[in-house]
């Protein structure tokens, strides 16, 4: 499997605090990679240099083999690199369908004279979006009934669902996914692990994760990287990085197996 | 605190009871003929009330003597106003809302902005000639603004008194100096070019210019270019009283015998009344007598008592007044010339009746006779504050320019 | 070029520059620990200075008695604003909050010319009146003896807050509001301790400029050269105040002796403008850093 | 909640009407605007005029500030662009009033871009100390490039005119008002129903997120202040044409505040509620105007106390609407609509 996205040796400081140390791994092509780590450990600032709002001091990122450095956030968009955030990022002042036909502003080409007229190109542009979205994405994502809703009075699951809906309208060849079922409950995750995959598998989308829960982490990641102070421990396949001693050091501060297995697996066990 | 309310409140309750007086009195005059509206934007609220409101009074006042006396050939005279706030579209809109509902041939505006606003409207309308608080130098200009005139000398001719004046207090033969000082705004530089092309004609050196905006601000740093400058005469125009105070006593501080003169806004009594004894020596040019000088007339004694007789306890009135009042008189003047000579009221008819105006008897409003020049009365005196007796008292003759 | 003039231009503008840092100094008392930015801070000095007005002039006190009730009655101003119009703001977005206080600064206008009329005023003298020489360098005795008092106020502001309780509880509130309130800070009375200090020093030097410059209800605009000079000192910055008040007040009045009073607001603005693109965040204030 | 409201095609539920309702209100509005001049008289005329002016310059304002969340005190900076421009062709050219204003608003849109470009770099308060730097500059070049502007004395100049006709009363120029007006604010409604509008919206909101979202800032905050100037330059220029006369007095800074109040109490990103801030801040004065003649006889001095008031009310309608009414009269307006849409069926 080819890697779509490589990062090497990437390093982030912010005024003498070392966000990212000398990160590198890889995220394969059509395949669902997570990366975990405790709190602080410099995930979401990796997103923020895989998107283009942080520069990284050292380092390089390579999407489809090229070099991202010197590239805008919005022509990252644009090269296909879609994603949401880890505290709801939706515009509250814009209802769902709003909201999801943002995503698909990269691919559009109609300029402020044509807003104004609302008129011929444009027209049809706007139509052809909302055809689009429609079809694959509302019905997709199973939120055709809160289409016209603001998104201020959704349910956090259901707002996240819609951020999910926006980035698909970006027509990713990677979705970066920051804590897409933080705060769900079972059933909202289980929805949502159905979702990603359908994206993977139907879309031929890649998927790079950032998750705290376990279970869902090992059930549906082909590929896991583990970040931790800023620095990559491990990564590899989830039964690999399941069983790694420095994976359970940094999750626990102990090296007692049990114990993390039971935090890595709470469900299981139960079961 | 509230001592400003009640002054202000007791004052115009005396405006308020005449005007209520005047609506009962009009029908009683018998009168079959139409009534002559006066109409006017009157800044009784914002920054220009301090003279609006005695405005307001001046054109009552005139009002109810001239309808005393029987109106204007017997056409009984109605003063139709409205509130402007000295804001340029409150007065427009005054004027649409009175000239709306009524034949008025006759109008006072607030303001140069607004008369120069309302002159194409006035010059497609053709009904109405216009006088107002504004002595604007553009406004005497005939072919812009033929139906505008100006209440006195405009700001340039002021200017030219001014100097005229400066010109006979040269000592040994040598013409004495000027420094000009005005404010960052129309008003404030509507006279200084052709002020200085005229200094410049007579022989007087202008040796400093200062611009500053109007109202509270610092001037050391120009008192201290006026240091240097050393002027025999400094010249203000474009403010009220801020900071005319300021370079007085800062020069003074510093030991300088400057001469300090104003136009006719920077001349009223407020000086005297905020300045107290720091105004002693201050001069300005002024067309009118003041309410309280020595001089008497015919008409100036009626308006004496007609302010008497209107608001008894209101004592002093200062310059805005007999402004208001004059505009009144000129338009009285006028209406009458244009009825006598059998003439409709119209725009064109009332301006060629104001040109006319030669050698008028004002009856010591103004104390000589005058002549109307390119819709202005280029007329004035030379006056100076006797801050003991807190007033102004004359220190030239009447100087008529041509 | 004539040196003697430079230096007295300078001197006079420096002095004015002292007032412009006073105002200053209340202006960012109140940004740092509230994130308010005060559009209100000119009618708040013009207001303080027609309570002098009333009592040294209307009452006739004497006017080092009317000088501290006045300053007293601008910070009560100010602690009344904060607790009946700006708290309920808490937590809105700032633009919402500066509107706010545009809002207020034009009640205060129409209070003013409700309450003393729309009449220019002049304050009555207090002020020494014999001229001032540094040297040979003349110096407007009112200026002089303004700057001179409002130092001594700007001096006792900033040995407070470097050494008392009070000083103390603002600093923590200003660098960080959680923090601050877990270590059992009443942050809601430090906003308002805020208010009522910034608009002391405010009143202060409202009298002060009022008693040169003369007092009328469009007072409040010197509110637009004290922006300048916060803007370019760094909103959050106290030191950054100071020096821009002094350098702004110099520049305004240098400006106008050298080029004409119609250049005293764009010399200062067109300093303003080359900060706003070289240090977005002023001379010293502090950039934060943006998360997503 | 409207219901019956269901479509047949994209293109329907697309639409700004989408109930039959909706478009007979709105003809009847279109109708009750043209038949107006010819009931109204000379004062109800001026003040329809102003009012269309107000609108225009409201929408392009609620355009940067109330959608896209960039706060200026610019305008009136812009409105005076728009409206030496206007001047000065009126006196150096012949052309007609669309090409003048066209220019009078392409001129303002490029000096609001190069006002709005510190919004690169500086956002919230910092940018709307920037735009105020930008309105004294402007203020200053009216004030003194006097071979252009007049100088302090401002221009004067002759009535609009197309093809040989004149529009020198109010009567007229209200023809060319209120259309402009209604088409200004339905283009500003096309606006916010593609992609432009919702990248406006997206950097109000969050603006980091839309830039990651594939919406380049710099581009998207300068075109929100090429529009918002474009349409104050067009108000600026009709300004020009109604009064006949522009001097550097004509803009103060009050008048940007004035437009930021409209904007506020009409209801921030909303442009029915810009709509109806514009009307109610023009129309305040004279409402107040009447009153205060209505006591004046009661209390003689009442006009005193006119001025004073205005400025205290328009003070408070600023605080109040920001503390107890955030989304303005607009709201107002959708829960009375919401209440007569039901009536008399509920309770």
């Amino acid at each position: 499997m080819p890697n779509i996205l490589e990062i090497n040796n990437l390093s982030l400081s912010f005024g003498g605090v070392k966000a990212l140390q000398d990160v590198s791994f890889r995220v394969p092509e059509n395949a669902v990679t997570t990366v975990i780590g405790p709190n602080g450990a410099g995930k979401t600032s990796l997103f923020n240099c895989i998107s283009g709002f942080y520069k990284p001091q050292q380092g390089t990122i390579r999407y489809q083999g090229d070099v991202l450095a010197g590239i805008k956030p919005p022509a990252r968009a644009a090269m296909g690199l879609a994603r949401t955030f880890q505290n709801i990022a939706l515009f509250r002042g814009m209802t769902v369908l709003d909201n999801i036909k943002l995503g698909a502003h990269v691919h559009m080409k109609s300029g402020l004279l044509g807003s104004l007229a609302y008129f011929g190109a444009t027209r049809r542009e706007e139509m052809a979006v909302r055809r689009d979205v429609e079809k694959h994405i509302i019905d997709f994502l199973e939120i055709d009934h809160i289409r016209r809703q603001s998104v201020a009075s959704l349910s956090y699951g259901l707002q996240k669902r819609v951020e999910l809906a926006r980035a698909l309208a970006m027509r990713p060849k990677v979705l970066m996914l920051d804590e897409p079922v933080a705060g769900m409950n079972r059933e909202e995750k289980e929805d949502m692990a159905r979702f990603i995959l359908d994206i993977r598998e139907e879309w031929g989308v890649t998927v790079l994760m950032v998750e705290h829960d376990m279970s869902m982490v090992m059930d549906i990641s082909d590929h896991i990287a583990v970040l931790n102070f800023g620095r990559v421990i491990t990564e590899g396949l989830p039964a690999e990085v399941q069983n790694n001693p420095e994976v359970i050091e940094a999750y626990l501060g102990t090296s007692d197996m049990d114990s993390l297995r039971k935090k890595l697996n709470p469900e299981r066990e139960v079961a | 605190m509230f001592k400003n309310i009640l002054s202000k409140g007791r004052r115009l309750a005396g405006v308020g009871s005449i005007a209520a007086a005047l609506v009962v009195a009009s029908p009683a005059m018998a009168q079959d003929k139409e009534p002559i509206v006066f109409g006017g934007s009157i800044p009784l609220s914002g920054v220009f009330a301090f003279a609006g409101v005695h405005i307001h009074a001046g054109l009552t006042d005139y009002t109810s003597w001239i309808n005393s006396q029987g109106g204007i050939n017997g056409h009984p005279v109605k003063y139709v106003m409205e509130d402007t706030g000295y804001e340029v579209d409150r007065s427009v809109a005054a004027f649409k809302k009175i000239t709306g509902s009524n034949t008025v041939p006759v109008y006072y505006g607030d303001s140069t902005g607004f008369m120069k606003t309302i002159a194409s409207e006035l010059n497609s309308r053709g009904t109405t000639l216009m006088s107002g608080a504004s002595f604007a130098t553009a406004l005497t200009d005939n072919e812009q603004y033929p139906y505008q005139f100006v209440p006195g000398p405009n700001y340039t001719q002021m200017f030219g008194i001014i100097l005229e004046y400066i010109a006979t207090q040269g000592k040994d033969g040598d013409m004495p100096t000027v420094a000009f000082v005005y404010s960052d705004t129309e008003f404030g530089k509507d006279p200084i070019e052709n002020g200085k092309a005229k200094a410049a004609e007579m022989g007087i050196k202008v040796v400093e210019e200062i611009v500053t905006k109007p109202g509270s601000v610092d001037v050391s740093a120009e008192v201290l270019k006026l240091r240097r400058a050393r002027p025999d005469f400094v010249v203000f125009h474009g403010y009220v009283l801020s900071p005319i105070n300021e370079f007085m006593v800062q020069m003074r501080q510093m030991g300088l015998d400057t001469q300090f003169m104003g136009t006719f806004w920077s001349s009223d009594k407020l000086i005297i009344n905020k300045m107290g004894a720091d105004a002693d020596g201050y001069m300005g040019v002024m067309p009118y007598n003041y309410y309280d000088s020595p001089e008497s007339g015919p008409m100036l004694d009626a308006l004496r008592a007609q302010a008497e007789k209107s608001d008894p306890d209101a004592g002093y009135r200062p310059t805005g007044y007999i402004q208001g009042w004059f505009n009144a008189m000129v338009w009285t003047e006028v209406i009458k010339r244009t009825m006598d000579a059998g003439k409709e009221l119209t725009a064109d008819n009332m301006a060629e009746s104001l040109a006319s105006i030669k050698d008028w008897d004002t009856g010591g409003i103004i104390g000589i006779p005058v002549t109307v020049h390119d819709m202005s009365f280029p007329v004035g005196r030379i006056w100076r504050v006797n801050a003991k007796e807190a007033r102004y008292e004359p220190v030239s003759d009447w100087i008529h320019l041509d | 070029m004539d040196w003697l003039f430079f230096g007295e231009i300078s001197l006079a503008g420096l002095a004015m520059g002292g007032l412009y840092a006073l105002i200053g100094l209340g202006f960012v008392i109140i940004y740092k620990a509230t994130r308010v930015i005060n559009f209100a801070i000119g009618e708040i000095m013009m207001f303080a200075a027609y309570l002098f007005l009333t009592f040294a002039g209307g009452m006739e006190m004497s006017p080092w008695v009317a000088l501290p009730l006045a300053v007293l009655g601008g910070s009560v101003l100010g602690g009344v604003i904060e607790k009946v119009m700006i708290r309920p703001m808490l937590g809105e977005s700032p633009i919402a909050v500066v509107m706010v206080t545009i809002g207020i600064a034009s009640i205060l206008v129409g209070l003013v010319e409700l309450v003393w009329g729309a009449d220019p005023q002049l304050l009555p003298g207090f002020l020494p009146r014999k001229p001032v020489f540094i040297g040979e360098m003349y110096l407007a005795p009112k200026i002089a003896y303004g700057f001179l008092i409002g130092a001594a106020l700007l001096i006792v502001y900033l040995l407070y807050f470097r050494f008392s309780r009070g000083g103390v509880a603002l600093r923590a509130t200003a660098s960080d509001q959680a923090a601050a309130y877990s270590m059992g800070i009443n942050v809601r009375r430090v906003f308002n301790m805020a208010w009522v200090f910034g608009s002391l020093a405010a009143s202060l030097a409202g009298v002060l400029v009022a008693a040169t410059g003369g007092l009328s209800p469009q007072f409040g605009a010197i509110g637009l050269s004290v922006l300048v000079v916060v803007i370019v000192g760094g909103l959050d910055s106290i030191v950054g105040a100071l020096i821009a008040g002094v350098f702004i007040g110099w520049l305004e009045t240098v400006a106008g002796a050298y080029l004409g009073g119609e250049y005293r607001m764009p010399a200062t603005f067109a300093v303003l403008a080359v900060i706003l693109v070289l240090r977005p965040y002023g001379l010293f204030g502090t950039h934060e850093i943006e998360r997503v | 909640m409207r219901i019956g409201d269901a479509k047949q095609s994209y293109e329907a539920d697309e639409a700004i009407w989408t109930s039959s309702t909706q478009k007979i209100w709105f003809a009847c509005f279109l109708l009750a605007l043209a038949v107006f001049p010819f009931m109204a008289d000379a004062y109800f005329l001026y003040m329809g005029c102003l009012v269309g002016i107000a609108v225009i310059s409201t929408t392009g304002l609620n355009i940067l500030t109330g959608f896209t969340g960039l706060i200026s005190l610019g305008q009136a900076g812009f409105m005076g662009v728009g409206g030496y421009t206007v001047a000065w062709m009126s006196i150096n050219t012949e052309l007609p009033f669309p090409i003048t204003l066209l220019f009078a608003g392409l001129l303002a849109a490029a000096v609001g871009i190069l006002v709005g470009l510190p919004s690169l770099r500086v956002k919230g308060l910092y940018l709307a100390i920037a735009t105020l730097a930008g309105s004294v500059f402007l203020h200053f070049i009216f004030a003194e490039w006097e071979s252009v502007t007049g100088g302090m004395g401002g221009l004067s100049l002759e009535p609009a005119h197309f093809f040989g006709f004149t529009f020198q009363s109010d009567f007229r120029m209200y023809f060319i008002i209120v259309p402009l007006a209604v088409l200004m604010v339905l283009g500003a409604k096309n606006v916010f129903r593609t992609r432009t509008g919702r990248a406006f919206i997206a950097i109000r909101d969050r603006d980091i997120s839309a830039e990651i979202l594939g919406i380049n800032l710099l581009r998207y905050k300068l075109m929100s202040f090429a529009l918002s100037s474009f349409y104050a330059g067009v108000a600026g220029g009709l300004f020009a044409y109604f009064y006949r006369v522009v001097t550097p007095e004509s803009f103060p800074l009050s008048m940007s505040i004035f437009y930021l109040a409209a904007v506020i109490v009409g209801g921030m990103g909303n442009l029915l509620g810009g709509i109806l801030g514009a009307a109610f801040m023009t129309l305040i004065p004279e409402a107040l105007g009447l009153l205060t003649a209505a006591l004046t006889p009661f209390y003689p001095n009442a006009p005193i106390f006119m001025s004073p008031m205005l400025e205290i009310i328009f003070g408070a309608l600023i605080v109040g609407f920001l503390i107890f009414e955030p989304h303005g009269l607009a709201e107002i307006w959708h829960r009375i609509r919401r209440f007569f849409s039901l009536w008399p069926f509920r309770n």
